[in-house]
C-alpha cells in the first residue's frame, strides 16, 4: 500500500511535494541487455497507456542475444514519448535517460539535450564497469555531466536492502531493481501500478519468492521516489483527447498477425503461415502460433525457400498462404514468388524490412527493401506492394492484401519494418462486425466449350472485371487441370511457346496488376491552409516523424502539404495529379531514394528525395529542417 | 472409404475407374523410348486401385523431363519449380486431409537442389508419396552428370569424369528417418504398381526410386538389371519375412559375417538358415541401411528392389490437425473480437 | 567427286545451269528434333563462314528434348543469314525454307513471304504425319502453297536409295537425309563442301558405315541438285568486304567462356567456375570444363546457391570467381550476391536470360532480368551491370566485367541473352597480346596503425581513387581478418551498429560503383548526318535488329541517330547529355521498358519504348516501321 | 611438413605458437555462460597442434550464435550467411590446398537452411572440417525449436510443442556417405580436443557434432551426459578397436542379437566376447549408422561419442587438383591464342 500526497504518512508527517503538470515526456531506459529494460519499458507504458496518453515507443537492442555484461554491445533502450495529445512518433530525444550503467550511460547520453534529467544507478559504477567502457574516470565525479540534471541513485544496493528479509538469492535480489527504477518512474511521473502488480503476479505465478521480491522492489522505488530530496517534483500529464472507445496498446508485429487472421475469418480461409524465423519477423510467426483456435496452422519450414513454397501449396489448396520473413529471406523466396506469379495464386508475402545489405543490421530499421519487392524476380513478373504506416495499421494493411490477393489470384508484398514490428501506439479497437468480407470465389464449373461442345475446365480464362483467373482448388469435381511455371497459353492454361501468345500473357498479368488501381482509394492530400506550394510524400513507417515534421514547421508559420502512400504497386490513380499540382515534392525515405525513383520514372516529376539510412526512424526535427529548407529556396511559382 | 489407410480421409470414388480415365489430354512430349513412358503406363494403370475420386488426387512436380509427368494425369497436377515439390506439396497435404499427394521428381530435382526439402519432408512424415525417377543424369538440360551418376562419368559438363562420389537415395532416406523406402524398376510394371501400392497403403512420406532409362544421354544406365541373362544374378527382391536369396537359381544370399557386416554369400555353403530375414517392418533401420550399402555403384551387382522399410509413425499433417482440434476443444473456436480485444485495454468516453 | 558447272559429264553431255549472283540470303531449316537440323544448320554456316561472307544465325529449338516425331512440339529450326556485305541480324524472314516434315511446314510457313522458295520432303507427308499436325487434307495437293516456289523433293526415299549399297540399318540410311539435304543446298548456293566432309571424317571417325553413309548422302544430295530440272539456277554470294584479318564463326557462349579465360590469364588469377546446369547457360559451363590446362576449376554445384556459394569461397581465396546461370538461377543466388556486395570481393554473376516469370520459355530470349539485376537483393545493394551487344562482343563484355570486379572488389552483373548464347557472327579473331593486364594488386602488408602505433590490417581502408578496399588472402602473413555480412565499421571492418557509420558505409559502397563510371568510354552516337532529332538507345542484343533497323530508315531518306550502352550500371557519364541533345529518344527492348525506366528515373526524359516479349529477337522491319512512325508523328524541334 | 596428412601442402609453422596466438582482439559477445566460451577456449589451446602457420588457417562460418565464433580467432575468418558457409569453403578448399579450411555452424544452420549443402559436401569430401554447435535450439532469433529438438519441445514457435520428428546428425551424415563423422561434448575439453586433433588429420570433409548447451533458451539439454552422476550411465565413448562398453562399472555393453540389430546388455550376463569392438575405419559404414541410432532422444540414454566413422577416400580437392594437373601434362598449359583462333578460320586479306 503507498502513500498519496497529502496523506499523513505518521503523526505529522505529511507527504508534501509539489505537482508540475507536463503536456508531454519523453522517457528513455538504458541499461545492460540483461537489465530487463525492455519488461520496464513494457510496463511503465501500459501503465501509460491505461491512463489514456497517447504515447509511442520506440525498443533499441543489440543483435546478440546477451552480450557480456557493461559493455557497449550489450546495452539495450526503450523510449516512450506520451503526452496529454496525439503525437505521432516516440520522440527525437529523451527528456529523461535512466542509464543502469556506465554502458548505458556512454552510449546514450549524445542523444540526452542539455539540462534534461539523468538518472543513474550508481552502484553500477564501478572501476571495472568503468573500464569496460573505456571511461578513465567516473563521469559521476568529474564534470562530464553538468549542464544535466543529474540524480544519482543506488539502485541496487537500495533493491537489495529492499529486498533483505525475503529470501532469495542476492543475485535474484540485485536482479529486481529494474521493478525499482520502474516502481522511483511510477512515482514520479504519477503512473499508477495495479497493473503491474497484476502483471507480476501472473508472470511470477509459479515463483513466489521472484514475486515477492519484484513486488517489495517495486514499492520500494515508489516510496524512494517520494520520500527522497532529490526529487522535488512530482509530475502529472493529462489524458489525451481520443475519439471514444476501447483502446489497447500495440506493436506492429502483433497488429500483422491479428489483421492475417482476421482475413482468414473474413474469407472463410484456413490461414497457413510457412515461415523460416528471421529478426525482426519472428514475432508473426511466434503470436500467430498462439492462435490455433482459429483453424491458424503455422509451420516452421527448413529454410525460407520450403516455407514459402509450403504456402504456396496451402494455397493451391484453397486455404490462405501467408510466408514471413526480413530481407535477407526475401532473395530466397524470390524464385517462388516468380512462380506464383506464374500460376496466378493468392499468396501474402510479410517482409518487415531491416538494415542491409546481406545480414547488414538485423534488429535496426530501414525501407531499402522495396525495389526488390518490386523488381526481385528473373522475367516480367509484377507484383502488387503495399505498405502500413504506423504499428497499429499493419492491421489494416495486412486485411487489404489478402483482399487484393485473394480477389486478383497473385503474391502481394506486405512491406512492414522493424520500427513497426517493435514500436507501439494506442490502438481503438475495431469492430469485427464492421469488417467486410473476402469471397474466394472459388471455380464450381466447367467456364468452356471445347471444340465439340462438350464442357471443360480453362485455368487461365480470366474475369473481364478483374483479369484474374478462376481458382478451382482440388477437389473440385471435373475441374482436373494442370498448371505450371512454364508460359500457358492465354485461356487454356496448356504449355504453349507461341511468341504472340508470351506477349499477350505478359501484358495480361501486367494489366491486371494495374487494374487494382480502380479498387484503391482516392490518395488524400493534407493541406490545412489548402495554398502549400510545395508537398511531402512518405510510404511506411515514416509516416508519423512525417507528420510531426509538418506540425513543426505549420506551427512556425510555413505551408507545407503531405500525403502519404499506402499502395505502391499499383499506384493510386490520382498521385499523377497530385504531384504535378505542387512546385517542389519531397519524399523522405530511410534507403537511397527507392520510391523517389519510381515516381520519377512514372511520373518525370523531380522529386526531392530525402534520404537516411541509419537504421533508425527519422528525427521529426531534422526533417522539419529539411522541409523548410525547401520551402525557402523554393523559386517562384511556376 | 478407400481400403488404404493412409486415405481414410479421402473420398471413396463412386464409380470404377479404368487407367483411360487418367489419362489427360495433353499430348506426351517425352523423347520415343523413353523409361517415362512405361511409368506413366504403370501409374495410370495403378491409380484405379486407389479407389478414391478422380478429384481428389494431385500430383506436383518439379522441373525436369520427369516433372512434366503431371501434364499426362487427367487429375490435379503443379508443374512446380526445380526441387522444391516436396515443400509445396507439405503445404498442400497439410491443410488438405482429403486429397492424395503425389510428388514426381528427378535424381536432379530431389537429390542436387532439393535435396534438403526432401530429407525434411521425410523426417516429418508428411502424408506424401514421392516418386523419384532415376535416370543419373540430368535429361532436361541435355546430359550434365547427376547426384547418383556415378563417379568418373563423362558428360557435358566433365568430359574428363566426374569427380563426385554419387549418393545412394535410399541410404540417405534412411539417414533422414525416413518411414517408407523403396526401390523399383520403369520397365518392371508388376513390381513397380506392389511397390506404388504400399506406398500409397503406407501413412506418412514413402520415397519411391525408380530406376527409369533415359535412351538419350544415359541409354542402358539400368541395363543389367533388365537384361534378363544378367539380372537374375544382380537383383535383390526384398520379400517382407523371407531369408534374402537370389541368383539365377537362387544359389546366393545375404548374410551377416562376425565382424558385423552384411555379406552375399553361397547358400550352399551356409545352409538357409544362415541368412538374414528381410524385415521392412523393424524399427531400427540399421538392417535396411546395411542392405542398402550391399549394391556396387558400377557394376550394379546386388542390388535390391523391393520395400527397404515401412514404419508406423504418425504424420506430421495428422499432428498438425490433431494439435489444432485438442486447442479448439480447449478454447474453443477463435472468437475475432475477443483476440482483438486482448486484456489490457482501456476507455474513451 | 563432284561435277563443276561446264564440265563435260559424258560424251557431250554439259552441265549447262544458270548462275546467279545474289547479295544477300535467308535460309531456314526446320524439321524434327530429331532430323539434325541444328547440324545441318551449323554445317551450311561454316562453310559459307569459310566462303568469306558475312552472317548471322538464329537457331530455335523446343524445350523438350525430343518430342514425339511429326509433331509441332517438337519442331526443330535453323536460320541463316549471308550476304557479300556486313548483315547484323539473322533476318526478318526467310527467302528459303526448307521443311523436313508436315510440322515444320505448318510451324514456319507462316513466317514465309510469298514468292519465296519452299523445298519439302514429300516422304513425310503420309497421311499420318498430316494428321498428327493437323492438316485435313496435303498441303503439297491442295492450293494452299500456291504462291511460294515449291520443290517437292523426295528426301528420305532418295537417301535411302543413294545408300543402298552402304549395308546399314534402313533407320540408319534414313537418319542421313539432312545430309542429302545439306549436299542439295551447297550445291544450290555454291558451298565448298571439303570442310564438312572433314567435319564428318572427325566425327564418325569410329563409325566408318555411318561416316560412308553421310558422305554419301551429302554427294547424292549436291549432284541431285545439280541435275534436277527443278532447279534451274545456282547461286553465288560474293564474299564480303571485312577487315583483314583471321576471322572465325562464334556463338555468344563460347565467346564468353573465352572472355573469362582471358581474363584469368590477363590478372594470372585460376578460374574458378560454380554453377548449376540451366538453359541457355549451361553451354558455359560445358565450354570452360573443356579448357582445364588453363587452370579451370569447374564445379558442377547441387544448386545456384552451393555454385555462387563455392564461387565467392574461390574469390576470398584470391581466384577469379565466376558463377553462371539463367533468370530462375539469378533469383536463387541473391542473397549471395548481397554477402559479396558487403564482403566487397571480385565476382563475375553470369546471367543468359531467357522468358519469364518463373520457367517461363527456356530455350527463347528475353531482356527481362536488368532489373532484377539491378535491384534483386534486400538493402542498398548497388552491383555493376554490364551487357554485351552480340555473339562476339560476349567475349570483351566478359573482360570488361573482369576488369570492373578485380580493380573495384565487387560482384559485377554480365547480361547476356539466349539470342546472343546461340546466335553466331563471324569473329575477327583478336590478338591475344594486345590485351590489358588486370593488376589484382593484393594487400601484402599492413595499411594502418593501431593506438599504440603498431601496425596492423583495416579491410576497409579504401583506395582514395576507386574506393576498393584491400583484398588480402589467406595465406598472406599478419594480414588475418575477420570479415561478414554484418555492417563494418568504416575502415577498421570491425561489426559497427552505429547510425551515421551504416550511413556512411551505405553511400561508400554506393559511390564506389557510381565512381567506375569515370573508367568508361564516352558513349558515342552514330548519326550520319549529324542532324538527326530522334535518337534510338539500346543494350544488350538488340544492337543488330537497330542498326538494321537504323539502315533501313537511313535507306529511305530519313535521319535517325543511334547508340548503344553496354554498361548499364553505372551509364557512361555523358548519357545524360546525349539523352537531352534529342527531340525524341527510342528505347526498344525485350520486356516492358526496364531500362526505360531507369532512364526516366535518372534523366527524367520521357522516353518513347518499343516493347516485344515474344522470345524472338525485333524484326528490323517492324523497329524501322517504329522509328519511321516517331520519326513523322515528331512535333516541330522544341 | 605438418604431422596432419591431410595438412600437408599447408606451410609449417616457424615458431612455436601458443593459445594466445590465436585470440583476435574482438570483444567476445555471447551470453555469459555459453557453452559455445567452452568450445573456444578447446579450439584456441588445440590450433597450435596442427603446427601450421596461422594465416593458413581459415574458418567459415554460417549464421547463428555459433557461427559468431570466427570474429574471436586471430586467423583468417569470414562470418558468411545462414547455411551456406559448406559451400563457400568448398570454393576457398579446392582451390587453396595451402590453407587449413574449417567450418563453423549450428543445428539450424546446418542442420534446417543448411542441409543440402551439408550432405553435398560430405559426399564430395571436400577437405573441411565442420564443427556443428548442437544446442537443440535457434539460439540467435532468440528460441525456436530446431531440427535436433525433441518432438514435442515447448518454444517460442511452438506455444503446444513441437511435431517433428528430430533428426540424427550423425545418421543423416553417414546416409550422405561421410568419411568422417564424430561426436563430442563442450564442456570436456580433452575429449573435445581428441576429436578435433582425429578431423584435422583425416583428409576430407569431417563433421563433428559437438553438444553444446545454451544457457538462455534451451538450458541443461545435454545436463545428464555432464553430470557425473549421470554422465557414466548414458555415454557410450567409443574407442577404435575396444569392445563397447560403458557404465559407471563399465558393467553394460553393445552386442548384437540374432535379429541383426544392437542392443545395449549386461556384460555379466553375455561375456565381454559377445560385445562388438568399434571399428571406425571400417569400409562398410553400416555399424557406425547402428550405433548412431542407439541413443534415446529424450533421455539420451546410451549416447556415444567419438569418433563413428573414419575411413580413406580420396577428397574432392585432391581429385580435381589431380585432373588439372594431368590434363596440364598432356596438353601443356593454356595456349590462348591458340584458344581463340580455334581450328575452322578464314583469312581476309
Ligand atoms: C532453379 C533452376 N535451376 C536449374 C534449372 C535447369 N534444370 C531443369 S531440369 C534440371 C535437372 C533435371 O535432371 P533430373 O532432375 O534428374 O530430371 P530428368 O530431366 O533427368 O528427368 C535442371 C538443372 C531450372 N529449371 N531451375
Ligand atoms: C536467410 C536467413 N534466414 C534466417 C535468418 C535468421 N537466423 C539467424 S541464425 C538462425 C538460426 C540459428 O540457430 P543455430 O544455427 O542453431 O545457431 P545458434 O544460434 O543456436 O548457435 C536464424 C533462423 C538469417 N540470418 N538468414
Ligand atoms: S532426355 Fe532422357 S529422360 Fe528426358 S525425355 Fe528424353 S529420354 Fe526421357
Ligand atoms: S543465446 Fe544461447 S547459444 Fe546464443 S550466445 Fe546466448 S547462450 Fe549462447
Ligand atoms: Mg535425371
Ligand atoms: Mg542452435
Amino acid at each position: 500500500m503507498m502513500p498519496r500526497i497529502g496523506q499523513e504518512l505518521e503523526e505529522g508527517f505529511f507527504v508534501v511535494k509539489q505537482v508540475v503538470r507536463l503536456s508531454k515526456v519523453i522517457i528513455r531506459f538504458a541499461g545492460d541487455s540483461g537489465d530487463g529494460m525492455q519488461m520496464t519499458g513494457d510496463r511503465f507504458t501500459s501503465e501509460t497507456a491505461g491512463l489514456g496518453n497517447d504515447l509511442a515507443t520506440l525498443p533499441d537492442f543489440p543483435a546478440e542475444i546477451r552480450a557480456p555484461q557493461g559493455t557497449l554491445a550489450g546495452v539495450s533502450a526503450f523510449q516512450l514519448h506520451f503526452a496529454d495529445h496525439d503525437i505521432m512518433t516516440p520522440g527525437d530525444s529523451p527528456d529523461v535517460l535512466v542509464a543502469m550503467n556506465p554502458a548505458a550511460l556512454k552510449a546514450n547520453l549524445g542523444d540526452l539535450p542539455l539540462g534534461k534529467e539523468l538518472i543513474v544507478n550508481t552502484d553500477e559504477f564501478t572501476k571495472r564497469n568503468l573500464d569496460k567502457v573505456g571511461y578513465a574516470t567516473n563521469p559521476l565525479d568529474d564534470d562530464s555531466l553538468e549542464g544535466y540534471h543529474v540524480h544519482p541513485v543506488a539502485l541496487t544496493s537500495m533493491t537489495v536492502a529492499a529486498l533483505s528479509d525475503i529470501d532469495i538469492s542476492k543475485k535474484d535480489a540485485e536482479r529486481a531493481k529494474n521493478m525499482f527504477a520502474l516502481g522511483m518512474l511510477c512515482w514520479l511521473y504519477s503512473r499508477p501500478y495495479e497493473s503491474t502488480i497484476d502483471f507480476l503476479n501472473g508472470k511470477f505465478a509459479k515463483r513466489p519468492q521472484i514475486l515477492a521480491a519484484n513486488i517489495a522492489a517495486f514499492e520500494a522505488g515508489w516510496s524512494f521516489g517520494e520520500t527522497t530530496e532529490d526529487f522535488a517534483v512530482q509530475y502529472e500529464i493529462n489524458p489525451a483527447q481520443m475519439p471514444t472507445g476501447t483502446y489497447r496498446n500495440i506493436t506492429g508485429n502483433p497488429a500483422l498477425a491479428y489483421g492475417l487472421i482476421a482475413a482468414s475469418v473474413q474469407s472463410g480461409r484456413p490461414l497457413f503461415l510457412g515461415a523460416y524465423p528471421i529478426t525482426p519477423a519472428s514475432d508473426i510467426l511466434h503470436e500467430l502460433s498462439k492462435h490455433k483456435e482459429f483453424g491458424v496452422i503455422t509451420m516452421q519450414a527448413e529454410d525460407e525457400i520450403a516455407g514459402i513454397g509450403a504456402a504456396l501449396g496451402a494455397s493451391y489448396g484453397g486455404a490462405l498462404g501467408v510466408t514471413t520473413t526480413s530481407g535477407p529471406g526475401i532473395a530466397l523466396k524470390s524464385e517462388t514468388i516468380g512462380l506464383a506469379v506464374a500460376l496466378e495464386l493468392p499468396l501474402i508475402i510479410v517482409d518487415v524490412q531491416r538494415g542491409g545489405p546481406s545480414t547488414g543490421l538485423p534488429t535496426k530499421t530501414e525501407q531499402s527493401d522495396l525495389l526488390l519487392a518490386m523488381f526481385g524476380r528473373n522475367g516480367e513478373s509484377p507484383v502488387p506492394v503495399i505498405a502500413p504506416k504506423s504499428p497499429s495499421d499493419c492491421f489494416d494493411a495486412a486485411l487489404e492484401a489478402a483482399r487484393i490477393a485473394i480477389t486478383y489470384r497473385t503474391p502481394v508484398f506486405l512491406l512492414s519494418d522493424g520500427y513497426l514490428a517493435n514500436g507501439s501506439e494506442p490502438w481503438q479497437v475495431p469492430d469485427a462486425t464492421t469488417f467486410a468480407t473476402i469471397d474466394p470465389d472459388f471455380a464450381t464449373a466447367p467456364n468452356h466449350l471445347d471444340a465439340n461442345g462438350n464442357p471443360e475446365f480453362w485455368p487461365y480464362l480470366r474475369d473481364p472485371v478483374t483479369g484474374a483467373r478462376p481458382w478451382a482448388i482440388p477437389g473440385t469435381k471435373s475441374l482436373e487441370h494442370r498448371i505450371g511455371g512454364i508460359e500457358k497459353a492465354n485461356g487454356s492454361g496448356a504449355i504453349s511457346y507461341d511468341p504472340d501468345n508470351h506477349d499477350t500473357m505478359t501484358r495480361l498479368r501486367q494489366s491486371k496488376i494495374d487494374g487494382i488501381a480502380d479498387t484503391i482509394p482516392a490518395l488524400e492530400v493534407d493541406d490545412p491552409t489548402g495554398d502549400a506550394r510545395v508537398l511531402i510524400l512518405g510510404w511506411g513507417s515514416t509516416f508519423g516523424p512525417i507528420g510531426a515534421a509538418c506540425r513543426l514547421v505549420r506551427s512556425q508559420g510555413f505551408t507545407i502539404a503531405s500525403t502519404h502512400i499506402r499502395h505502391i504497386n499499383p499506384f493510386p490513380s490520382n498521385l499523377g495529379a497530385i504531384l504535378a499540382s505542387y512546385d517542389k515534392v519531397i519524399v523522405p525515405e530511410m534507403n537511397l531514394g527507392q520510391l523517389s525513383m519510381l515516381l520519377r520514372a512514372k511520373y518525370l516529376v523531380d522529386i526531392i528525395g530525402y534520404n537516411q539510412v541509419r537504421g533508425m526512424p527519422f528525427k521529426s526535427e531534422e526533417l522539419a529542417d529539411a522541409i523548410l529548407e525547401v520551402i525557402q529556396t523554393q523559386g517562384a511559382p511556376a | 472409404m478407400s481400403t488404404f489407410p493412409s486415405l481414410s480421409l479421402v473420398p471413396v470414388a463412386t464409380s470404377p475407374q479404368s487407367a483411360k480415365d487418367f489419362k489427360s489430354d495433353q499430348e506426351v512430349r517425352w523423347c520415343p523410348g523413353c523409361g517415362d513412358y512405361a511409368i506413366l503406363a504403370a501409374v495410370q494403370g495403378f491409380l484405379p486401385e486407389l479407389g478414391i475420386e478422380r478429384e481428389n488426387i494431385v500430383f506436383v512436380s518439379g522441373i525436369g523431363c520427369s516433372s512434366r509427368f503431371p501434364y499426362y494425369l487427367n487429375t490435379y497436377g503443379m508443374h512446380s519449380i526445380h526441387g522444391r515439390a516436396p515443400a509445396i506439396a507439405t503445404g498442400l497435404a497439410t491443410t488438405r486431409p482429403d486429397l492424395s499427394v503425389w510428388v514426381i521428381t528427378g535424381d536432379g530435382d530431389a537429390l542436387s537442389i532439393g535435396g534438403n526439402h526432401l530429407i525434411h519432408a521425410l523426417r516429418r512424415n508428411v502424408n506424401l508419396k514421392i516418386l523419384l525417377f532415376n535416370n543419373r543424369i540430368y535429361g532436361l538440360t541435355k546430359g550434365q552428370y547427376s547426384p547418383t551418376s556415378e563417379q568418373g562419368k563423362i558428360t557435358k559438363s566433365t568430359p574428363e569424369g566426374s569427380l563426385d562420389h554419387s549418393f545412394n537415395p535410399v541410404s540417405l532416406a534412411l539417414g533422414a528417418e525416413a518411414t517408407f523406402v523403396a526401390r523399383t524398376i520403369d520397365s518392371d510394371r508388376k513390381h513397380l504398381q506392389g511397390v506404388l501400392a504400399a506406398a500409397a497403403a503406407h501413412e506418412g512420406t514413402a520415397l519411391v526410386e525408380i530406376y527409369q532409362n533415359c535412351n538419350i544421354f544415359n541409354d542402358n544406365a539400368w541395363e543389367p538389371l533388365k537384361d534378363p541373362d544378367t539380372r537374375g544374378d544382380l537383383l535383390i527382391r526384398l520379400e517382407q519375412g523371407e531369408p534374402i536369396r537370389f541368383g539365377k537359381e537362387q544359389e546366393k544370399g545375404v548374410m551377416r559375417t562376425p565382424d558385423g557386416h552384411l555379406h552375399v554369400v553361397h547358400v550352399a555353403e551356409v545352409g538357409t538358415d544362415a541368412l538374414i530375414r528381410h524385415d521392412a517392418h523393424a524399427t531400427d533401420p540399421g538392417l535396411a541401411f546395411a542392405l542398402s550399402r550391399l549394391s556396387d555403384v558400377y557394376s550394379l551387382e546386388n542390388t535390391p528392389i523391393g520395400v527397404f522399410r515401412d514404419v508406423q509413425r504418425p504424420s506430421y499433417d495428422r499432428l498438425v490437425r490433431e494439435q489444432v482440434a485438442s486447442i479448439q476443444a480447449k478454447r474453443g473456436t477463435g472468437d475475432l473480437q475477443g483476440l482483438l480485444r486482448g486484456h489490457d485495454t482501456w476507455n474513451v468516453n
